[in-house]
């Protein structure tokens, strides 16, 4: 199964700060809802461990992380990757980072999950929540870590 | 398919349960029926590290009616409706309809309405019946026994009201008066699977003939059930015309937003909302002696 | 209604079923019911990718897994030699575990052996394996573009398999050129599954000598055998198979599978039994499908609706592998038979098949190879010529029908049909389902703008694989066998090649032996399944067993009255030219009050056997000298919901002819069962892929088995033409039903949507297939 | 854990893993196969057995210690005293079975369904089964069967 899903933050931060804040591995993993590690493994890949908590499907799910930024510096996109039980659960996730003015930067993220294996065939409609809250969540706390400085 | 290792308690009372709840927070989840958590365990698509259950609690398995209130407990099971011995009166028969097409006759024997209700999938059965009869779910929490609308129950797909460290500990359905029918109108590929689409109709009328009141709600038409407040609204005050229930059909199929699946396209499920509150309309009104 | 016989000795007697009592009383003996000490359970790892490189494969969590003993992956099994296993019909191999890369989701990737069900789960959820995803190929169609290559590792650099071909490819042509109306409809028969109630299964463990014993699944032991030996070395002397009770069968366990390769690795590599029991998931999206056949079918005809010409161009789907166990000269099985119950002068058939990203097979599903495909793609057909020429559609098939004086018919693609009377069979049906009166009703209803639909199948079958001249499964001929042991008190034992799972063998066999002997069949054992003391034979599936097995059965009895018969002669003080068999007894010519029974002969055989060779055996391999054709006529009454879509089958009438009928009970049960899989394939039945390649029909949430409560009631009768060429006349029975089913269904919801003009919808006919062929038809009408 | 089930009368105390399904512990720790495991999904009903004397449950969609100390009853406990069930010698007198793998579930759900409607109908026969598969019947003949039993029941009920 394939899902889509897109937004925007508005963050109260220039767009540098909000650059190097999305380039820090480190700094992004604790951007990711209920993430109990993380782990860097390089500058742009990490491993993130996520409670996970949406109707029957409970527990910790280990996410690989891939930060592709753009040379640019006005896009960065990200790989995730996750699994277990024979399944696959394959995020891509994107951002256009703009000056919104007035010390303001724009988030204009999208993002869509493909999910293989009994994960997709028995908890489709489950899943399509969790990959929707993973990936907005997780925009929406980069505004809120950087808008709180 | 083998489940996840996990801890097992039963609890002796809800207040054990409870406690255990407390104590354990989201590593514990409750099993009451196990009817949709087993099957995800042995998917292991759900793994949690406690289960606690409530099956052996008798307080839990009480159903009763007491001030104008049908009360049942977090371990009363769809048979037990089937089998109520008042469950043949008119007024009851949208859960009696439902109590005959949820999941199959053995799954039935084990599942809880209330457990159902907390599972909150978009095409469950329970969770429609319950908007339509405007029942409401006791949770319990930190802070006591709170009564939850069913409309503020259902939050979103497999998402409840009950917090982390809470549980539902029963339902109420309101007691219909005896002008008061129902009809559950439910399209499903087989015996046993989830709602192509659903539709649960409850109407009471007036002295006069009018409609008093309508309760009317869909499955499988959003992230979880959904009330038809527009068609209840059309059919408020009004003679239950064959116009009125085309309006309401047309309201309810407007209102359907499903999601396409093996079960069918978008435009079918929708199609589907309008003619099965059609014909749930039809029926509570034939079970009231009005042919429309 | 039920199916009659007419009940003589022992033969046509509906007689209870001898198997039983065990099965009742929860005594069945199912491969997953043994235990042996030290016993170990297999869990297979699988690739949620449907094609994808393998990048790594790490075992070693697994490995710290409390339980689990070993972790194998195809690099292992490649190392020993033991990387692929041979297809049945050998136009392919099979990798056992993925090697390199994963062709199909789900497809085998590594096995973990443990002490316990729990702890072999626990340790595949954590072998670890990275993937890189590689572009898929989810539809033949696409394949055929050679875009991507999904086997390289092929001598050929392509996704076509093979091409195939039956008939008079010109003269078929001119005909339709000439030919005053011509239809053209591609029909898909989709992709389907067997899905018995018992996966799939063995358990595998070596004695001390090192000596196999295989327990398994199968509904061929002794090809298991060999095949065994093919792939492993073992020699066959030192492999017992076992097939055990079986819980369905249906086609799924005809082919070897992966599974089976790494349990025998597994008890190798570890000394101690290994058991493997696949889940539900494991068997609908691994294991053998069936169909997925695209079939583009033409009939040419004058205007009065006499054929002239049939042409049918398939696109077929095999999925990663060309798993289908098929007859080595035949790829496509006994496609051949799409001629049907009609007279086509000329025809042509051509089957080309692809490789995709999807599971292996193209098995027979309660079918007697690509025989189902076939009879539905010329019964669609035929109805819609007839709707076309405005004509009746029994009209049509009377018109067109193979006469009873043509028998034996030869038929376009090469067929010798043996015997039948299509007209007869038909008229039974006709009668029985009162079709004026339903034509008189469906008219008043249409009045009403009610969707009521009759559907017909007047269906020719092609079973009992087969003569030795043309087929083999690995090089071995076709035939079956049977050994049959007479004890000295009258009671015996019948060995036989077949494997019951569910087909009734141990009451059917022994009702023959007993007519052919003169014995009583409760004493008479049989005995299936365990290739150290059943003679080789290829098994039971595509209606064989009955048409092979039991025309050998039938044969070794008569090589056993005949050496009785010398023994009787003795008995009575007579030469053996003046004794006869006569009313189940030895009896002198003329004298009928001087005779002796079987019984009494028997225990001569052992106590006084004069000059003859004492004991009372015969061992019988019969190669039959032609197929055997079962046909018949089903008629199906449909009424449609306009508003849900929703098709209830309001009857459904079988009337069958099997040829001789050895126990009636059993025929009508075999009938009850295949009809209800031929209405699930009509309306429920399908494993769909998306473009990306994943299996969407996983388990019975989403790959339908119906229930008590939408199966319809079913009606059944049978006419009774012998096989001419069969010892006993039997022709086999159990495929026909869903054979002929699925044209009738479909053919009833079409003729129901007529008002609509709808022409065709594809299997499975869903309430929204329907309700949207309703809504984009002709405003017009309707 | 330790869990102490009544199975067809007997105790049987084990020490067991708490995800043992009941099925499981049937089957692996009682030695009673007669109960099947056809599917992971709470679809087949393979697996139905009898709780408390007249509850048929799927004994692989609850566990183990769920029913501890409780009372099952599976297919091997139907017969008595060497005697078939009367549904047992329904089911073989109207040739109800044939591969057998389903007839444990299709007796335990259809003894229940006695207990509880000791004279269905034919549609209400098929409607309590249809929580129980069978790919080989077409069910015609399990639906007769029952009613036979029914019927025999009436006439002379079974003592259990």
């Amino acid at each position: 199964m394939n899902l889509q899903y897109s937004g925007e933050e508005i963050i109260a931060a220039d767009k540098a700060a909000v650059w190097k804040a999305i380039t820090d591995p480190e700094w992004v993993g604790r951007c990711i809802p209920e993430v109990v590690d993380v782990t860097v493994r390089d500058p742009t890949h990490f491993d993130a461990v996520a409670k996970v908590g949406v109707g029957p499907v409970r527990g910790n799910f280990k996410f690989r992380f891939e930060l592709v930024p753009g040379a640019s510096g006005d896009r960065m996109d990200m790989k995730i990757s996750g699994g277990g039980f024979g399944s696959a659960v394959d995020l891509t996730a994107g951002a256009d980072v703009s000056d919104a003015g007035g010390g303001q930067t724009k988030l204009s993220w999208s993002g869509q999950a493909v999910a293989r294996g009994p994960v997709a065939a028995v908890g489709g409609r489950v899943l399509d929540a969790q990959a929707q809250k993973l990936i907005s969540q997780t925009f929406a706390n980069v505004r809120e870590r950087l808008s709180r400085r | 398919m083998i489940p996840a290792a996990f801890e097992y308690i039963r609890a002796g009372s809800a207040d054990d349960a409870f406690a255990q709840l407390q104590r354990l927070g989201a590593d514990a989840r409750v099993l009451a029926g196990g009817q949709s958590l087993i099957p995800a365990m042995r998917f292991r698509l759900a793994r949690p590290a406690v289960l606690i259950d409530i099956n052996a609690i008798k307080e839990l398995s009480n159903i009763g009616i007491d001030n104008g209130r049908l009360t049942l407990g977090a371990v009363a099971r769809d048979c037990a409706i089937e089998r109520a011995p008042w469950i043949g009166e008119r007024r009851w028969s949208l859960l009696h309809d439902a109590s005959r097409v949820v999941a199959d006759p053995v799954v039935r024997q084990m599942g809880t309405i209330v457990g159902s209700l907390c599972h909150n999938d978009p095409a469950g059965d329970w969770t429609t019946v319950a908007l339509a009869t405007r029942a409401e779910v006791v949770v319990r929490g930190k802070a006591g026994s709170r009564t939850v609308p069913i409309d503020e129950f259902l939050v979103d797909s497999f998402t409840t009201a009950v917090a982390e460290g809470e549980m539902a500990t029963a339902v109420r359905f309101p007691v219909p008066g005896d002008r008061t029918a129902g009809s559950y109108q439910k399209v499903e590929r087989k015996v046993g699977d989830f709602a192509t689409a659903a539709a649960a109709v409850q109407v009471t009328l007036a002295e006069d003939g009018t409609i008093r009141d309508a309760g009317i709600a869909l499955s499988a038409a959003g992230p979880c059930a959904v009330r038809v407040s527009e068609a209840e609204a059309l059919l408020k005050g009004q003679k239950p015309t064959a116009e009125v229930i085309r309006g309401a059909a047309a309201a309810a199929s407007k209102k359907s937003a499903p999601q396409a699946d093996l079960r069918g396209s978008v435009a079918y499920k929708k199609n589907l909302a309008g003619v099965l509150v059609s014909r749930g309309l039809r029926q509570a009104l034939a079970r009231l002696g009005v042919q429309s | 209604m039920s199916i009659e016989a007419t009940p003589k000795g022992s033969m046509g007697v509906a007689m209870k079923r001898k198997e039983d009592p065990r099965f009742l009383q929860g005594k069945g003996n199912y491969v997953d019911d043994l235990s042996f000490p030290g016993m170990l359970h297999m869990a297979i790892v699988r690739s949620p990718y449907p094609h994808a490189e393998i990048v790594n494969i790490d075992g070693s969590a697994a490995l710290k897994v409390p339980g689990v003993k070993a972790v194998i992956t195809g690099k292992d099994l490649e190392a020993a030699g033991l990387g692929w296993l041979p297809t049945f019909h050998g136009y392919d191999k099979q990798m056992v575990l993925a090697i390199g890369k994963v062709l199909f989701q789900y497809q085998e990737v590594a096995a973990v052996f443990a002490e316990s069900r729990a702890a072999a789960a626990d340790g595949a959820e954590a072998v670890e394996v990275e993937y890189k995803p590689l572009p898929v190929v989810a539809d033949p169609f696409v394949a055929k573009q050679d875009e991507v290559l999904l086997r390289p590792d092929r001598e050929a650099k392509t996704n076509h398999i093979y091409h195939w071909e039956v008939g008079d490819k010109d003269k078929t042509a001119q005909a339709l050129g000439a030919a005053e109306k011509v239809i053209k409809q591609r029909i898909w028969f989709p992709r389907c599954h067997p899905a018995p109630l018992e996966p799939c299964g063995c358990v595998a463990q070596f004695d001390t000598m090192g000596r196999l014993t295989f327990h398994v699944t199968s509904q061929a032991p002794h090809v298991y055998r060999t095949a065994i030996t093919i792939v492993t070395g073992i020699p066959e002397d030192k492999i017992r198979v076992i097939s055990p009770d079986i819980g369905g069968g249906f086609g799924n366990k005809v082919p070897v599978y992966p599974g089976y390769v790494c349990a025998i690795v597994g008890a190798l590599k570890l000394g101690r039994p290994v058991k493997w029991i696949e889940s539900r998931t494991e068997n609908l999206t691994s294991t053998g499908f069936a169909r997925d056949y695209h079939m583009d079918v033409e009939i040419g005809a004058r205007a009065d609706g006499t054929v002239t010409a049939l042409r049918v161009s398939t696109t077929a789907d095999h999925g990663a592998f060309d798993a289908a166990a098929d007859p080595t000269k035949y790829p496509a099985g006994m496609f051949g038979v799409v001629t049907g119950s009609y007279t086509f002068p000329v025809a042509h058939a051509e089957v080309d098949a692809y490789f995709t990203n999807k599971a292996p097979g193209g098995i027979a599903y309660r079918c007697s190879f690509r025989v189902t495909e076939a009879s539905y793609a010329i019964e669609r057909g035929m109805d819609i010529l007839a709707d076309e020429l405005g004509m009746d559609p029994v009209e049509l098939r009377r018109k067109n029908f193979v006469r009873k004086d043509q028998f034996p018919y030869a038929s376009a693609l090469g067929f010798t049909y043996d015997s039948g009377d299509y007209h007869r069979t038909l008229d039974v049906a006709l009668e029985k389902i009162g079709y004026q009166a339903l034509l008189k009703q469906q008219a008043e209803k249409r009045a009403k703008g009610e969707l009521m639909g009759i559907g017909f199948s007047t269906f020719t079958e092609v079973v009992g694989a087969g003569p030795s001249k043309h087929f083999d499964i690995l090089g071995i001929k076709m035939f079956d066998s049977a050994e049959i042991r007479i004890h000295p008190t009258g009671s015996g034992i019948v060995r036989a090649g077949t494997k019951s799972q569910g087909q009734g063998h141990e009451t059917t066999w022994a009702q023959i032996v007993a007519e052919e002997l003169g014995l009583d069949p409760q004493n008479i054992m049989v005995e299936e399944g365990d290739t150290d003391t059943a003679p080789y034979g290829l098994g039971t599936y595509a209606s064989r067993s009955t048409p092979v097995a039991g025309a050998a059965i039938a044969m070794a009895a008569r090589r056993i009255r005949e050496r009785a018969r010398k023994i009787a002669a003795h008995l009575m003080e007579v030469g053996e030219g003046d004794v006869e068999w006569k009313d189940y007894k030895f009896q002198v010519k003329g004298v009928p009050a001087k005779s002796v029974t079987m019984k009494e002969v028997a225990f001569a055989a052992y106590t006084n056997p004069g000059q003859n060779e004492p004991g009372l055996e015969a061992t019988q391999y019969y190669d039959p000298p032609n197929m055997t054709f079962p046909h018949g006529a089903y008629v199906a009454v449909v009424d449609v919901d306009r508003e849900t879509g929703e098709v209830k089958v309001r009857r459904f009438l079988a009337v069958d002819d099997c040829g001789t009928v050895i126990n009636p009970l059993i025929v009508e049960g075999q009938i009850h069962g295949g009809l209800t899989e031929g209405f699930a394939i009509a309306f429920m039945q399908e494993i769909q892929y998306d473009k990306d390649g994943n299996n969407l029909n996983t388990n019975f949430t989403d790959y339908l088995v119906p229930t008590s409560l939408e199966s319809p009631k079913w009606e059944t009768a049978n006419t009774v033409t012998p096989s001419p060429h069969h010892p006993i006349g039997a022709k086999g029975v159990g495929e026909s039903p869903n054979v002929g089913s699925p044209a009738a269904f479909v053919n009833a919801v079409i003729d129901a949507l007529s008002p609509f003009g709808v022409r065709h919808i594809d299997m499975p006919i869903t309430r929204d297939k329907v309700w949207r062929a309703i809504r984009d038809s002709d405003p017009a009408k309707g | 854990m330790r869990v102490s089930i009544k199975v067809n009368g007997v105790a049987h105390e084990r020490d067991v893993e708490p995800r043992t399904l009941l099925v499981y512990f049937l089957r692996e720790h009682c030695g009673l196969t007669g109960t099947h495991v056809g599917c992971d999904t709470s679809s087949c009903g393979c697996c139905v057995v009898v709780l408390d004397g007249d509850t048929a449950v799927k004994s692989c969609t609850m566990f183990a210690a769920q029913a501890d100390g409780r009372e099952v009853s599976t297919v091997e406990g139907l017969a008595q005293g060497g005697a078939l069930h009367p549904l047992q010698q329904a089911f073989w007198d109207n040739h109800g079975l044939q591969c057998g793998f389903c007839t444990p579930g299709m007796l335990m759900t259809s003894y229940a369904l006695l207990k509880h409607k000791p004279n269905p109908s034919e549609t209400e026969v098929r409607e309590e089964l249809a929580g129980n598969l069978c790919r080989c019947t077409g069910y015609n003949n399990i639906v007769k069967a029952v009613r036979q039993a029914a019927e025999t029941l009436q006439a002379a009920p079974v003592q259990k």
